[in-house]
């Protein structure tokens, strides 16, 4: 099998972006700043250590990452490389752009990545090993030429870079750490202004980046309001343009502001029930089964999300890889078969602890609630316990979580997610174990032929859902809040990404 | 004529201003709703109605002041939440109160090395800002009522001793006290029948207005994610859900705060009252 | 009076000591790692270990605590983290806001509160006295978490009068000098700056302050009520002095020894009050770097931040006693 | 409008006319003065006198307007006052604004608690010049002056120092001078003076009574004088009203109402009052030498102070220095002393609750002070002690019942129906009825409370009984009756008695042998005719010549200078031991001194 993908549209893209490339002079660009509000935190200055989805992708908008997801293509495309291209199933070679050089006007080097690789690796302060943990080492061919060993075959290594942030290993030859704070130049199409820990950060448009355009603010801040209410309202006071996470029960107060309305996008989130198969009752399929039956997906999703929900039919829903629009779910709600299912394995009465995170995810508490007396309608006696998120977290990470309510981000591409809860000891978190199903997952990742691919990954979704370690619920649609003046489609993972805001014309 | 033929007005007249009276009237409510929870809600606090979630108040019934966010009567819960917000209270208080008190007559009544101790220990726990100690038990040591209570009595048994220690430092040079001494009592006799009951009814007071603060507390934490378990319907947890719905559903954070508010009003004005009345000089908090 | 001082001080180095040892114990022995909430959603078991090496946590409690020790003797708590830097540097960035905010609290407090305590106690029984008792129970009577989260629906949702939260408005900020932003842009000059700080401060503060004026009101009404009842009242009044001036001058001067000390407390209790509010009003101070701390393990962060406010709290309490030496000549220090 | 200080009229002429006063308390339920009428000349001295509750304090305080601070409302009656240039101004008719500007300007007070009475955060000369500048628009050096002339007119020491001070840097005597100096800042009229003297020391309260009577032969202002001590009357007074329940009952000059008193009550009074030397004496009992139911050797009780960084023991209280002396049963031997003499201490010592420094206690000659904790318990039954103050000596929330059965359950074990028998007879001997057994202490009277603790005190029938100034807080009347109950039970029960006081009147009553303590030393002990007779120490000569003499004819001129007092706190190891107590004749020892 000697598979070659050289990634698709790399060169379209590059096109595409040089005829975005603006001749207007810098005037014409508008000089309106966003304030986007935002519920999660803000680590710092070391772009590697911060495991927040969107503050990483604020990280590659600063410094530059190797590849990016283009969601209109629905793939990932070439950022700060050229091309990325799979030699043999464990070889990639990358290569980086001429053109673009660091606000600084340093070029981007061979060096610079194979040093962001190791930084990434072992910065004391680095929470994001998982990107670079596939591979085995990298060095560089020539200035603009990179080699990239993974330790096994691959396929999904794009989308890996695509969360490699390439940072200047000159400038961390000169200034260690202190680079990140006082030398933050990247080759990205924002630079680093200020970033106040825990509270805000502030982005400036870089003028002549070929991935900006006129429209694009000039500043941006991300700023943290984790109160859901102080989100629409500063969005009300005009105090910001963009707000993250406006929660079901909300969308219509914001969306009924005359200064605001609210966009819709797809979350990459699966959220789902996770049933632990190495405690008790879940080492009974019967049990995992009922459960499934038992929720009434539809019901929650109308009263508790106000309908901004899409309900899943396997890990993944539409625009992710690996979804099937003719697979159905064989668990619908029917809560007579669920309780035959606990009859049957006779278990009706039996004790379960559910665990649900507080804040975490849209609702989550209340969803959970929401689920008892279903659960219970089917046969089973619920304990709901709501420990503290740290708590809970950790505990899941350590294995031993009987039952829990969960979501897992971070999956345009599945591949990681599946085999981190659902391949035989991917992580303590669930514990689950199916031979057959580790061979279907292995094949997919080995696959490089993206519609070959695609199949595998199928096959192994509909066996993960039939198996039923894990009770796939839905994809929250996402409801944002954006100002009017403001063009801004949000997209379906976490990020807001400057060159996707446009301040409208007479602002 | 002896002591209990003095009327009911000189002994409990000033229970009847109308200060008392309001407080005396919301902690009745209190433990009435409390103890008669089962009889007096309408509904089963946790049943469940999807389809009837969030429904505005409904003078005319069922829901006389609404549901929320899962379809749970409001009315049922607030009074099944009386029962938890009064327990949390007795319970932080009497915990906090008893070892308040022991320490603070043991300290004020020895004195030396066992006042030294308990001092330190005293000035440890009472150097942790008010509620910051609660809220890292209650972070740390994880959910339920017992560590909940546990976090609120965790600094509330500090006043008491305080007020205990400096009562039992004057009475133990009162003449009374003294005289016991002379006339051969020990110390388990002076403790007992002497310093105690004299030091209690300026605890009491003490008492009321903690009942009030745990109250509040209780929900603070609750309002920050730390309180009891969701299956316990709270005053403050039920709060804390409405924390989300505010702007929209009015009703469900109107409510139980109110609920909290007057309780709490009612106690601070019957404390009031008892102050006046047992005039403990509460000057050291 | 120097040697007063310097014994409390010395006072409060084993308090300091055994509140850490407290948090470092409670920390430790609490569920949930830092790590977990360190890494990504996706590390592996090997990138907790070596994350978990990085921070010394793989180290026993009692190494660590040491550790911990000898580095707090130079007032270096560690690096937060979660934020990678100082905790020392994190604290005192956030620490004026927290402070800005508790004292106008306190301010509001104080102002608003002892005169109505003073006038209520002028007239005990009266309406006035009944009504702004009342209002003191109201104050002390209302969660103040409520209470926030009805004055942003009011002022900043209804009526958008006021910011929801925040210290300053984006754009607005000024060059930091002091960290108190009022007092910078006075220094400064920045009045339309001032303006929108106070704008910012007004919710927040009501809110912070609301319970601690209730508090002075009444404990400003009973002291005051008890000092007028005392023989030297009468004995001024007998000398022809002015009501007012009796009120004012002799008995409330006697009615600051406790009004000073409930001040004390009470600006203590609005400290960690604050972090309630700071949470509903976005306020970045340390109240809420505190809570995501909890939320985060961050262990450095945590023991340094309550290490921080216990001693702001002790170093309060000296200062309070040290006032009621000047307050009242009878105390004297021993 | 009053435009100087000094109002020059002639002395003589009518100054106050109180017509029918009548006060009430708790919206008109307690009628606390009934219709009095009394009539104030210029320069005339006017003792009103009655006992605790008698109305007399309400009475004064209403010509002032003061009573409505205390819940009192005036219901009729009308007060003239005939200020300067013929103008008669009805006081209880004047709105507050301008009876303000009459109080501590015409009309000055000073009342009872010179230690509660100042301002405690205020400096002396602020308290002082306030009125002068708030009546006279004076600037502040100009009423600094006046002030400090004020002080010098009550012989008040280091005046110019005194203006930076605090009230409580200094004594009582000290402070009482300053209240006085402090109604003169005006010169008024009128000087209204509520028991100036009755929370002082005897010694103190001569030197005050002697200053007021000087001040007010030198301005000739009036002053309406209120006490409860017909003694201090006799000192001070031109006329003497006397009140009872609110009304006056008798009204003349002061030779009248001693010489020949018009009312049982009036008579009462007079008799009630110590008159040292004039009254008669129960004859002094003689007890056998040599078997002495208490014996002190030696005791000396010193507290540590402590300053410093390190907290070090840097001087000592001095507070019973080498007390030595004997009771006998049926003996009763007083103590004598001012506050601080060390008196109280002592007793404390014997009774264990205060751990001597050195000395031997001995009762029935077994040394208590070195026996051990249990045998001690048991030496305590027959050692018991009467408190000063009825009110605070009761546990209030113990029934009577269960305080007087409390030596019992402590040291035997009766059944309950015994114990009953018993705690009730004890109560009927000390003249209390059974019934009132199951009440608590606020249920009774002083003189009741008094008694009750002699019952408990008798209840284990001691060997010797300690009473820490038994009568002091009681009415005179009153007193007369404890006195008598002690002796009668002290004979019935072959107890020694061990009296301190601080009162000679009193001393002189009851006891058979005194002795007269002084900084912690007894400095004169002997049988009671030689010590008040022949007094040999100049302490004792003292505080004889400071008693009240309770005739108006027997009055003396006295020294109103103020005194230094010695202080009896010395470093550690710094105190030279004093000569030792030399024989007069017949167990009469005097402790040579300096003076």
């Amino acid at each position: 099998m000697r598979m070659k993908a050289k990634l698709a549209g790399s060169v379209a893209g590059a096109l595409a972006l040089a005829t975005a490339m603006p001749a207007a002079a810098s005037e014409d660009m508008t000089d309106a700043r966003i304030t986007v509000a935002m519920t999660e935190t803000i680590a710092g200055y070391n772009p590697y250590g911060d495991a927040v989805v969107l503050i990483g992708s604020l990280w590659c908008k600063v410094y530059g990452c190797l590849t990016r997801f283009d969601f209109d293509e629905g793939q990932f495309v070439p950022y700060l490389a050229e091309s990325v291209e799979a030699i043999d199933e464990t070889t990639w070679h990358v290569h980086l752009r001429e053109d673009w050089v660091r606000h600084n006007g340093d070029p981007v080097l061979a060096e610079d990545v194979v040093h962001s690789i190791d930084r990434m690796q072992n910065d004391p302060g680095s929470v994001r090993q998982f990107v670079v943990d596939p591979i085995e080492s990298s060095r560089a061919i020539d200035d603009l030429t990179v080699e990239i060993v993974t330790h096994e075959p691959m396929a999904t290594l794009p989308d890996n870079l695509s969360l490699l942030t390439v940072t200047s290993k000159a400038l961390h030859d000169e200034h260690g750490s202190d680079m990140y704070r006082e030398h933050p130049y990247g080759a990205g199409p924002y630079r680093l202004v200020e970033v106040s820990a825990g509270e805000h950060m502030i982005l400036e448009r870089v003028d002549d980046h070929p991935m900006v355009s006129p429209t694009n603010p000039q500043q941006i801040m991300y700023r943290i309001i984790a109160e859901p209410e102080a989100r629409v309202t500063a969005l009300a006071n005009d105090e910001v343009q963009i707000a993250q996470g406006i929660p079901p029960q909300l969308v219509d107060r914001a969306d009924d502001l005359d200064n605001a309305r609210i966009e819709f996008a797809n979350s990459v989130e699966m959220m789902f029930l996770a049933m632990n198969p190495s405690t008790h009752p879940w080492d009974v399929p019967e049990a995992r089964q009922a459960v499934a039956h038992a929720i009434d997906r539809e019901a929650i999703v109308q009263a508790l999300l106000g309908g901004q929900a899409t309900l899943l039919h396997g890990a993944v829903g539409e625009g992710q890889f690996g979804y099937d629009p003719d697979f159905r779910t064989p668990y619908e709600h029917d809560p007579d078969r669920a309780r035959e299912l606990l009859e049957s394995a006779d278990l009706v009465g039996v004790e379960i602890d559910f665990y649900t995170p507080v804040g975490r995810y849209v609702q989550d508490r209340q969803i959970a609630e929401a689920m008892v007396p279903m659960l219970e309608q089917a046969g089973f006696t619920v304990n709901l316990q709501t420990p503290e998120w740290s708590t809970l977290w950790s505990n899941v990470q350590s294995g031993g979580v009987p039952f829990y309510y969960m979501g897992r981000g971070q999956m345009l591409d599945p591949s990681r997610a599946l085999h981190q809860y659902f391949r035989t000891d991917g992580s303590p978190r669930l514990d689950f174990s199916d031979p057959e199903l580790d061979e279907l997952f292995d094949a997919e990742r080995q696959e490089f032929d993206p519609d070959r691919r695609l199949e595998r990954m199928q096959e192994a979704i509909a066996a993960l859902t039939e198996a039923a370690p894990a009770h796939f619920l839905w994809l929250h649609q996402l409801a944002w809040g954006v100002s009017e003046g403001i063009d801004y489609t949000p997209r379906p993972a976490d990020r807001v990404d400057g060159w996707d805001i446009h301040v409208r014309a007479g602002d | 004529m002896n002591a209990e033929t003095l009327s009911f007005d000189e002994r409990f007249g000033y229970l009847l201003q109308p200060k008392a009276l309001f407080g005396l009237m919301m902690l009745a409510l209190l433990v009435a709703a409390g103890l008669f929870a089962p009889w007096l809600a309408p509904f089963d606090p946790q049943h469940q109605n999807l389809m009837m979630a969030l429904t505005p108040p409904q003078p005319a019934g069922p829901h006389l002041l609404g549901t929320d966010h899962v379809g749970r009567d409001l009315l049922s819960r607030i009074i099944y939440g009386a029962r938890v917000s009064l327990l949390i209270a007795i319970a932080v208080v009497g915990f906090s109160g008893i070892v308040g008190v022991v320490l603070g007559v043991v300290s004020g009544y020895f004195g030396r090395w066992v006042d030294s101790v308990i001092q330190k220990i005293l000035e440890v726990f009472w150097a942790f800002p008010p509620l910051l100690l609660a809220i890292a038990i209650v972070a740390f040591l994880g959910q339920g009522l017992a560590i909940v209570i546990l976090a609120l009595a965790s600094q509330r048994w500090i006043p008491y001793c305080r007020l205990a220690r400096a009562e039992t430092m004057t009475l133990r040079e009162r003449e009374f006290v003294v005289a016991a001494r002379s006339l051969g009592a020990g110390h388990i006799r002076l403790l007992r029948r002497h310093i105690l009951p004299n030091v209690l009814p300026s605890t009491i007071v003490v008492a009321t207005f903690a009942m009030a603060t745990a109250i509040i507390s209780e929900a603070a934490l609750s309002f920050l994610g730390l309180g009891v378990p969701p299956a316990i319907p709270t005053w403050g947890g039920m709060l804390a859900d409405a924390r989300s719905y505010i702007s929209t559903s009015w009703w469900m954070a109107l409510f139980p705060g109110l609920c909290i508010f007057v309780t709490v009003l009612g106690i601070n004005l019957l404390g009031d009252v008892l102050r006046a009345r047992f005039d403990p000089k509460m000057k050291s908090h | 009076m120097l040697g007063y001082i310097t014994r409390r001080l010395l006072g409060v180095i084993p308090v300091l000591l055994m509140v850490s040892l407290i948090v470092f114990m409670l920390m430790h022995a609490a569920p949930g790692d830092p790590v977990s909430m360190l890494i990504s959603d996706e590390a592996s078991p090997e990138d907790r270990a070596r994350v978990a090496a990085a921070w010394g946590l793989d180290q026993p409690v009692w190494v660590q605590y040491l550790n911990f020790l000898q580095n707090a003797v130079m007032l270096d708590f560690g690096d937060s983290f979660r934020y990678q830097q100082p905790v020392i540097d994190l604290v005192l960035e956030r620490l004026p806001a927290s402070l800005e905010l508790a004292l106008y609290a306190t301010l509001m407090a104080v102002i608003v509160g002892i005169p109505l305590g003073i006038w209520a106690a002028a007239r005990p029984n009266s309406i006035v006295d009944t009504l702004a008792s009342f209002g003191g129970f109201f104050g002390i009577s209302m969660p103040n978490f409520w209470l926030g989260i009805m004055l942003i629906l009011i002022f900043a949702g209804q009526l958008n009068l006021l910011p929801s939260g925040g210290r300053m408005s984006w754009g607005d900020e000024i060059p930091r000098l002091t960290g108190f932003l009022t007092v910078d842009a006075v220094l400064q000059g920045r009045w339309g700056e001032l303006r929108l700080a106070f704008v910012h401060l007004l919710l927040p503060t009501v809110v912070l302050g609301t319970a601690m004026t209730g508090i002075i009101m009444q404990l400003t009404r009973a002291s005051m009520l008890e000092n007028l009842a005392e023989d030297y009242v009468m004995t001024a009044r007998a000398k022809g002095v002015r009501a007012r001036t009796i009120l004012w001058l002799h008995a409330f001067r006697n009615a600051l020894v406790s009004v000073i000390t409930i001040i004390g407390l009470e600006f203590g209790a609005l400290l960690s009050g604050a972090i309630i509010v700071e949470t509903i009003f976005s306020w970045p101070g340390i109240g809420q770097l505190l809570i995501q701390g909890i939320g985060a393990r961050d262990f450095p962060l945590i023991t340094g931040l309550v290490i921080i406010y216990t001693a702001l709290f002790v170093l309060l309490n000296l200062l309070i006693d040290v006032l009621y030496t000047i307050v009242d000549p009878r105390i004297r220090m021993r | 409008m009053t435009s100087a200080c000094a109002t020059v009229e002639t002395a003589g002429s009518p100054l106050l006319a109180l017509e029918e006063l009548r006060v009430s308390f708790s919206r008109g339920r307690i009628e606390a003065v009934k219709g009095v009428s009394l009539a104030l000349r210029r320069g005339e001295v006017l003792a009103l006198v009655g006992e605790s509750g008698s109305g007399k304090s309400v009475t004064a305080k209403s010509l002032l307007g003061l009573t409505r601070y205390t819940g009192g409302t005036v219901t009729g009656g009308r007060a003239l006052w005939h200020g300067g240039n013929d103008t008669v101004t009805d006081l209880l008719a004047l709105p507050e604004a301008r009876l303000e500007r009459l109080r501590g300007d015409r009309i000055a007070m000073i009342f009872q608690e010179p230690m509660t009475s100042l301002n405690p955060v205020l400096t002396i000369g602020y308290q002082l010049t306030e009125s002068a500048i708030r009546h006279h628009g004076l600037s502040r050096a100009q009423a600094d002056a006046r002030a400090l002339e004020a002080l010098e007119q009550v012989r008040m020491s280091d005046p110019a120092k005194r203006l930076g001070q605090f009230p409580h840097e200094l004594s009582g005597g000290m402070r009482q001078r300053v209240m006085i100096a402090m109604a003169l800042m005006c010169r008024p009229d009128l000087l209204i003076a509520d028991e100036p003297t009755t929370a002082l020391d005897v010694t103190v309260q001569a030197e005050i009574l002697a200053l007021l009577k000087t001040i007010q032969r030198e301005s000739g202002m009036a002053v309406l004088f209120i006490t409860h001590d017909m003694g201090v009357v006799a000192e001070i007074a031109d006329r003497v009203a006397v009140m009872l329940a609110g009304e006056i009952i008798e009204e003349g000059s002061v030779g009248q109402v001693f010489a020949a008193p018009r009312r049982d009550y009036t008579r009462q009074l007079l008799d009630a009052a110590p008159k040292l030397g004039t009254a008669p004496v129960a004859p002094v009992r003689h007890p056998d030498p040599g078997a002495a139911a208490l014996s002190v050797r030696n005791l000396r009780v010193r507290f540590p102070m402590r300053s410093g960084l390190l907290r070090r023991v840097t001087s000592e209280l001095h507070a019973v220095e080498d007390v030595s002396f004997d009771v006998a049963a049926r003996e009763t031997l007083a103590i004598v002393g001012e506050s601080g003499c060390g008196k109280s201490t002592t007793a404390k010592a014997i009774l264990r609750l205060i751990e001597a420094d050195s000395g031997e206690i001995l009762l029935d000659g077994r040394d208590i002070c070195a026996l051990p904790h249990h045998e001690l318990k048991r030496a305590r039954r027959g050692l018991q002690m009467v408190f000063q103050d009825p009110y605070a000596s009761l546990n209030p929330r113990m029934r009577i019942f269960d305080t007087v059965a409390e030596p019992f359950r402590i040291h035997s074990s009766q059944k309950p129906r015994q114990l009953r028998a018993t705690v009730l007879e004890l109560l009927e001997r000390v003249g209390l009825s059974p019934e009132m057994a199951n009440r608590f202490p606020h249920q009774f009277s002083g003189g009741q409370r008094q008694r009750i603790a002699i019952a408990r005190a008798l209840a284990l029938r001691p060997r010797v009984i300690i009473a820490d100034e038994p009568v002091s807080a009681l009415d005179v009347s009153i007193q007369a009756q404890i006195l008598e109950l002690l002796r009668e039970v002290q004979d019935e029960f072959n107890i020694a008695l061990l009296f301190i006081s601080h009162d000679m009147g009193v001393v002189e009553k009851v006891s058979d042998r005194i002795a007269v303590m002084h900084m912690g030393e007894i400095v004169e002990i002997g049988p009671r005719d030689a010590v008040l007779s022949d007094p040999r120490h100049s302490y004792t000569r003292r505080l004889l010549d400071a008693v009240p003499v309770a005739h108006p004819e027997l009055r003396r001129v006295r020294d109103a200078d103020t005194r230094t007092v010695g202080s009896p706190v010395f470093a550690p190891g710094a105190r030279e031991p004093s000569a030792p107590l030399e024989p007069v004749r017949d167990g009469h020892f005097v402790r040579p001194d300096a003076g």
